[in-house]
């Protein structure tokens, strides 16, 4: 099997690289690029622990092909904060304890950050469901919900 | 080393406090490293050959197609495992069940295992594994397992515990009895009695990590292991055994973990991924797949249990029995026995009496979750407790006021009680906003009590002070949930400095002594013990060293604060000396200033809990919405309470799946049909409302601090107090978990006669 | 393996009518590879049709509307006049999967997914949409309920492509509406699920009605039955009742592991009065 | 001389009792006194047996002394999760 060159975009930088046609992005991203804050927990879409945001859309990069990614535009949790200057929802996630053993935290972070770009101002309910593709097992979510609504409240005034 | 563990009621500046984890800033920005993020060169990826069948004689195993495949680098059996138990029978169970050797126990059970030069090599090379089967009738059902007729799955089993010695095999591995008094007798002066069976679904763990490892034996007979786990010094034990090392020639490092939840205290793949770098000469990566992770790894028992209890007009239980029986999976084990002794721990009871069966199934080796085992017992207990109050005409919680036990009281498990927190926790939730607010239509409330031992063990911890008074702290207790940051605190608090003055990592097997694992709510508990009594070491050192920079006597200088201070009237000029000042002279004074400690922390409190929860039913569909649930629970002292908040959020969202909508559903092949977090349905954030808590501090009188562990007891009420609710707004008494909503359409129509 | 990704329709029928082994087609992706992780399949021949002119695009024409084979269900959901005409078609598609999986799927992949749980078919049948499908031989335009005729098997030829779902223009005082069960709130495969879609008169009678159940057959099941029970009446308790007692026994359920043959008809009656409440409200009537 | 409480497993290995008297100042000689005079308890502790003294649970420490007059009981070793 031929490799397959891909070109695209990825945290703003300019990124090459093969993959196979069966190579699934979250691959690519760990394996070949070392990007290993997107994590594998189930491989099916159903936990969002690989979330990124693709072209704007959030998505779960272990239901995408790394052959897609062509000419597109990748975020992912390594590209959220500026330099040491970390975003608002994760200095909120840190304050608010929103993690325990922290391994959904990359994907949790990526789809808040997409929710709140979407929805400057939204309910508990309406972070409730934005998140629902998002599996957490340590904290019963409650914190997780609190820190997204501080940030939010702290990004609007911003 | 005079160390006292016991409790002084000192006043805190830094434990009860919250600041931001030591390991935060890397578990937001993605850069912390866990099981599958870490990488040697030249690595190979491991895959595991499973068996289909539940139950299976394995004829054959030809692994040569496979081998001869390009890139394929090894293909291991468990003759490439060979039998160094030496009759420890544990252990045997921990090998057979990481690699197969004779018979296949269970869908999803090992069989062979590949390293090739890349995932898809890999895939392909299983595929060509032929392994021949000869398949044999299987049960998955606890309740037909002990039937007489049923498979026999292993037929070296007799029954232990018994009376007589049992003249044939069986698939109930022991019976196990507690309690006191004559539970006949005491029925006997019962006016009203409760008699019910109960039976709870398997459910796993659900940690959102797979279980991953990176393997790399050297041939000089030394070997490094990178693996998330409860417990590396216990893998690395573990793994040493099986392979033939001696323990000090594996060197075991802990990644950080993404959940453990009791699943992540055995060895699986770990001895796997071991073999095949010896045979290949290479680093192997085995990274378990979700599917895998339901198949093969964690599961909880599934149970059947039957709860008698009776009690006088006047609240007063006369007598309470049980009778548990607990899957085990394929290999004996413990469980029921732990449910035995759970089962009634809440009450203060003249009569009790609980029996427990363990029993072999044809499903995964029965893991450790959260409490394990007693969630299931207090589901069985205090719905019926529940059901008796009802009867009696009493408030819940009243009754369970009356009956709870107290210090003093001998517990349904043996020993009698020090100072305890159930009672408490009941006065609390009795006077909580809760407990009386007001419940609309096809709404209901319940309340439900927990217990849980909580764990101490062996513990090391090494406390270094740099030369720039900046203080390293390396812990041998896997960090699962900001233990870390819990540590710290405590070792600010008994050095008197500042938190952020200290950094603490958790040491690998070579850096470090023995650990048990991060089981049994022991990790803040235990370590904390370990800190504080490194740290007065340390300050014993300190003391000296400021002594020499004084030239005076070391008995006149004392630590306060953080600082080394001289005492009596011949030292009054003299100024305090920090730590910092201390350390930086250290280089002339003796070197190095550090604390070491290792110890068996004793004396770990018991710890209870109460929670309420409201309950909405559709009573068209039986399905379900969690309204608003509280938790009370004694912390002992909570050392940093945001995270104790959490471990009681946690526990209750992971007992509120566990009593809604997680279980193991097996086909009549005795395969797993929901082996994925599609049809596993651990609760989503759409599913939870807030979870409120509430802290109760009851010093647990054999720790400094007084902490008690935390981490497990808040799984252990839910599944009853959801019940209590559920029942409640439905108008029928729920008996089998979870209540998915087919279970709870089928008993509200069954109540309606339709 | 080879992955390609053709600009045109003809492009894409021909490299999938030329190929010698299996081939799938790529949208969102967010069946396939569920199935290629799993082991289920392992395609020659993957064909993005992400990159081909028109496919990405909801049309709004005289007749009604076109939505192309690539549209993502979030892309619908942001469409106002698609939400306003079609709602029950427009939550339907929302349903599917989480936030990450919306931004992903698509109508047709679920349609030729052809899982009888699928969310938007029954919506997308009692809608009824119609499939325009690209082929070899040209051109055709059938009913959606035509397209799965079993879990997992469609009546599409090799080398067909579907390229877009018609909705007609919507008529005055209709509406259509669906609802699932599901065990959690969200992330779940419908246990059963009901799309009802009717059009009243000035009175509140309904003069045309369409019922289709999911997960209730091995194909979504359009219940004529069921829009016999409305058509010519109000939406009254009793119409509400016979409803439900017709979906109730058209369904022809299985036992799994997601919920029992009894529960699936109760509440398949259950939802499909709910539904036909919901799609009654937004025809205007009361 | 402290009088040790055995759970039911134990108490079947000695003869039905519930209870036996053990000359003994430590965990250690505790231990060691009962499998001298209870063979059959050698692969219970082997296996690992904890003691309660006065409602305190002790898994590892064998110096741990057994006060004159204390409750002494003995518990199964469990794990937790």
């Amino acid at each position: 099997m031929a490799g397959i060159a891909v070109s695209t975009t990825i945290n703003g930088d300019n990124i090459e690289y093969l993959c196979q046609p069966d190579e699934t992005l979250l691959d690519v991203l760990r394996d070949r690029l070392g990007l290993t804050g997107a994590k594998e927990g189930c491989g099916t879409g159903d936990c969002g622990a690989c979330s990124i945001i693709l072209d704007n859309r959030l998505v779960c990069s272990c239901l995408v092909l790394g052959a897609e990614a062509e000419g597109r535009r990748i975020e992912t949790v390594e590209g959220m904060a500026h330099g040491d200057q970390l975003h608002t929802l994760q200095q909120k996630f840190l304050e608010h304890a929103a993690l325990q053993c922290g391994i959904c935290t990359p994907g949790f972070l990526i789809a808040a950050k997409d929710l709140l770009a979407k929805n400057p101002d939204p309910t508990e309910e309406e972070i409730r469901f934005g998140l629902a593709g998002n599996l957490c097992r340590c904290t019963g979510y409650d914190k997780i919900v609190r820190a997204v609504q501080d940030a939010a409240h702290v990004m609007k005034g911003a | 080393m005079n160390f006292d563990p016991r409790f002084s009621g000192r006043k805190f500046a830094s434990v009860g406090t919250r600041p931001i984890r030591p390991d935060g800033v890397d578990k937001v920005t993605g850069r912390a490293r866990y099981g599958a993020d870490f990488n040697m060169a030249g690595q190979l990826v491991g895959r595991v050959l499973r068996s289909p069948h539940a139950h299976a004689k394995i004829l054959k195993i030809d692994t040569s197609k496979a081998e001869k495949l390009a890139g394929v680098k090894a293909v291991i059996t468990a003759k490439d495992l060979p039998d160094l138990t030496g009759g420890d029978a544990a252990m045997y169970d921990i090998l057979d069940n990481c690699m197969a050797r004779t018979k296949a126990l269970y869908d999803g059970h090992a069989v062979a295992a590949v390293a090739a030069i890349d995932a898809r090599t890999a895939r392909q090379a299983l595929k060509l594994i032929e392994v021949e089967y000869e398949i044999l009738p299987h049960v998955t059902d606890v309740d037909e397992a002990m039937q007489h007729h049923a498979p026999l799955i292993n037929d070296t089993i007799f029954t232990e515990g018994l009376e007589e010695k049992p003249v044939k095999p069986s698939n109930v591995t022991k019976r196990s009895q507690f309690g006191h008094g004559d539970v006949h007798q005491g029925f006997g002066h019962a006016d009203f009695i409760v008699e019910r069976s109960f039976k709870t679904e398997q459910t796993h763990q659900g940690y959102i990590e797979p279980h991953a490892c990176v393997a790399s034996v050297s041939s000089d007979g030394t070997a490094e292991l990178w693996v998330c786990t409860q417990g590396h010094f216990v893998y690395r034990q573990h793994c040493a055994q099986l392979l033939g090392m001696e323990a000090s020639k594996l060197r075991v490092t802990s990644s950080e973990i993404g959940g453990g939840f009791g699943g992540k205290t055995h060895v699986w793949a770990e001895p796997v991924a071991l073999a095949l770098s010896r045979k290949a000469g290479r680093p192997v990566k085995l990274v378990m797949t979700r599917d895998e992770v339901f198949r093969a790894s964690g599961p909880t028992s599934a149970t059947s249990i039957d709860v008698k209890i009776g009690a006088r007009k006047d609240g007063t239980i006369t007598a309470a029995e049980a009778t548990l029986r607990y899957s085990a999976g394929p290999y004996a084990g413990s469980w029921a026995e732990i449910g035995a002794m759970t089962a009634f721990a809440c009450y203060k009871l003249d009569n009790v009496k609980t029996v427990g069966y363990e029993v072999l199934v044809n499903r995964p080796k029965t893991a450790a979750y959260r409490a394990p085992s007693a969630p299931m017992a207090a589901f069985a207990v205090e719905s019926a407790v529940d059901e008796l109050a009802k009867e009696l005409g009493m408030d819940p919680v009243d009754f369970r006021i009356k009956n709870a036990a107290q210090e003093g009281t001998r517990s349904s498990y043996g020993p009698v009680y020090g100072p305890i927190g159930i009672g408490p926790t009941l006065e609390a939730v009795k006077n909580h906003p809760h407990m009386k607010a007001p419940l609309k239509k096809n709404q209901g409330r319940g309340m439900a009590c927990g217990f849980w031992f909580n764990f101490g063990g062996q513990t090391c911890v090494d406390l270094n002070i740099g030369m720039d008074g900046s203080v390293s702290l390396a812990v041998g207790t896997v960090d699962v949930g900001g233990s870390r940051a819990s540590l710290s605190l405590v070792a600010a608090e008994e050095l008197g400095i500042d938190y952020a003055q200290l950094k603490a990592v958790v040491a690998d097997t070579s850096s470090l002594g023995y650990n048990d694992m991060t089981d049994g709510s022991r990790g803040t508990f235990s370590s904390s013990m370990a800190t504080i009594s490194a740290a007065r070491n340390a300050i014993k050192i300190l003391r000296e060293r400021a002594a020499q920079m004084w030239d005076i006597s070391v008995d006149d200088v004392v630590w306060e604060q953080g600082h080394a201070v001289a005492k009596g009237d011949k030292h009054g000029n003299l100024g305090k000396l920090s730590l910092k000042e201390i350390a930086a002279e250290s280089g002339k004074t003796g070197g190095p200033i550090a604390g070491h400690s290792e110890l068996v922390a004793d004396g770990a409190g018991v710890s209870f809990a109460t929670h309420i929860c409201d309950i909405e039913v559709d009573p068209e569909t039986g399905s379900t919405r969690v309204i608003r649930y509280t938790v009370v629970q004694d912390a002992g002292k909570a050392v940093h309470p945001t995270y104790v908040e959490g471990q009681y959020q946690g526990g209750a969202a992971q007992g509120i799946g566990w009593a809604l909508n997680e279980e193991y559903i097996y086909g009549k092949d005795g395969r797993l049909q929901n082996a994925g977090f599609l049809d596993y349905r651990i609760p989503v954030c759409s599913d939870l409302p807030m979870i409120d808590t509430q802290i109760l501090e009851i010093p647990n009188p054999n720790h400094p601090y007084g902490v008690r562990g935390v981490g497990e007891t808040s799984i252990v009420p839910p599944l009853a107090a959801i019940a209590n609710a559920v029942s409640n707004a439905a108008g029928v008494r729920m008996t089998h978990i979870p209540m998915s909503p087919p279970r709870i359409l089928a008993a509200i129509e069954a109540e309606r006669g339709g | 393996m080879r992955y390609i990704r053709p600009l045109s329709i003809e492009d894409a029928v021909g490299q999938l009518a030329g190929s010698a082994g299996t081939a799938a087609i790529l949208a969102g992706g967010s069946d396939l590879l569920v199935r290629m992780k799993g082991g289920f399949v392992e395609p020659d021949l993957i064909v993005d049709i992400k990159s081909i002119a028109g496919l990405s695009d909801i049309r709004e024409t005289a007749d009604g509307f076109s939505i192309g084979a690539a549209v993502p269900c979030a892309v619908l959901g942001e469409n106002a006049a698609l939400k306003k005409a079609w709602p029950g078609v427009v939550e339907a598609a929302k349903l599917i999967g989480s936030k990450q999986v919306q931004g992903r799927c698509t109508i047709t992949g679920n349609l030729c997914n052809a899982s009888p749980a699928a969310d938007s078919v029954p919506a997308l049948v009692a809608a009824g949409a119609r499939a325009v499908i690209a082929g070899p031989s040209g051109k055709r335009t059938i009913a959606v309920e035509a397209v799965p005729t079993g879990p997992g098997k469609t009546s599409l030829a090799k080398g067909e492509i579907i390229e877009a779902i018609l909705l007609d223009k919507r008529s005055p005082s209709s509406g259509d509406a669906y609802l699932r069960f599901i065990p959690r709130t969200e992330m779940d495969i419908a246990v059963v699920s009901a799309g009802v879609n009717l059009t009243i008169d000035e009175h509140g009678v309904v003069t045309a009605a369409r019922v289709a159940l999911g997960a209730a057959a091995p194909t979504v099941l359009l219940v004529e039955e069921a829009a016999e029970a409305l058509i010519g009446r109000k939406l009254d308790e009793a119409a509400l009742e016979r409803l439900a007692k017709v979906c109730a026994g058209a369904c022809r359920p299985i036992d799994d592991k997601r919920g029992t043959i009894e529960f699936r008809r109760k509440v398949a009656g259950v939802l499909a009065k709910r539904a036909a409440t919901t799609a009654y409200a937004r025809a205007g009537g009361k | 001389m402290v009088e040790v409480t055995l759970w039911g497993a134990l108490g079947q290995l000695a003869g039905g009792k519930s209870k036996v008297e053990v000359e003994a100042k430590d965990i250690r000689e505790l231990f060691r006194k009962l499998a001298e005079q209870y063979p059959g308890f050698e692969p219970w502790i082997d296996r690992g047996i904890a003691v309660a003294i006065d409602g305190t649970i002790y898994r590892d420490t064998w110096s741990k002394k057994l006060p004159e007059g204390a409750e002494i009981f003995l518990l199964p070793r469990l794990a937790g999760g």
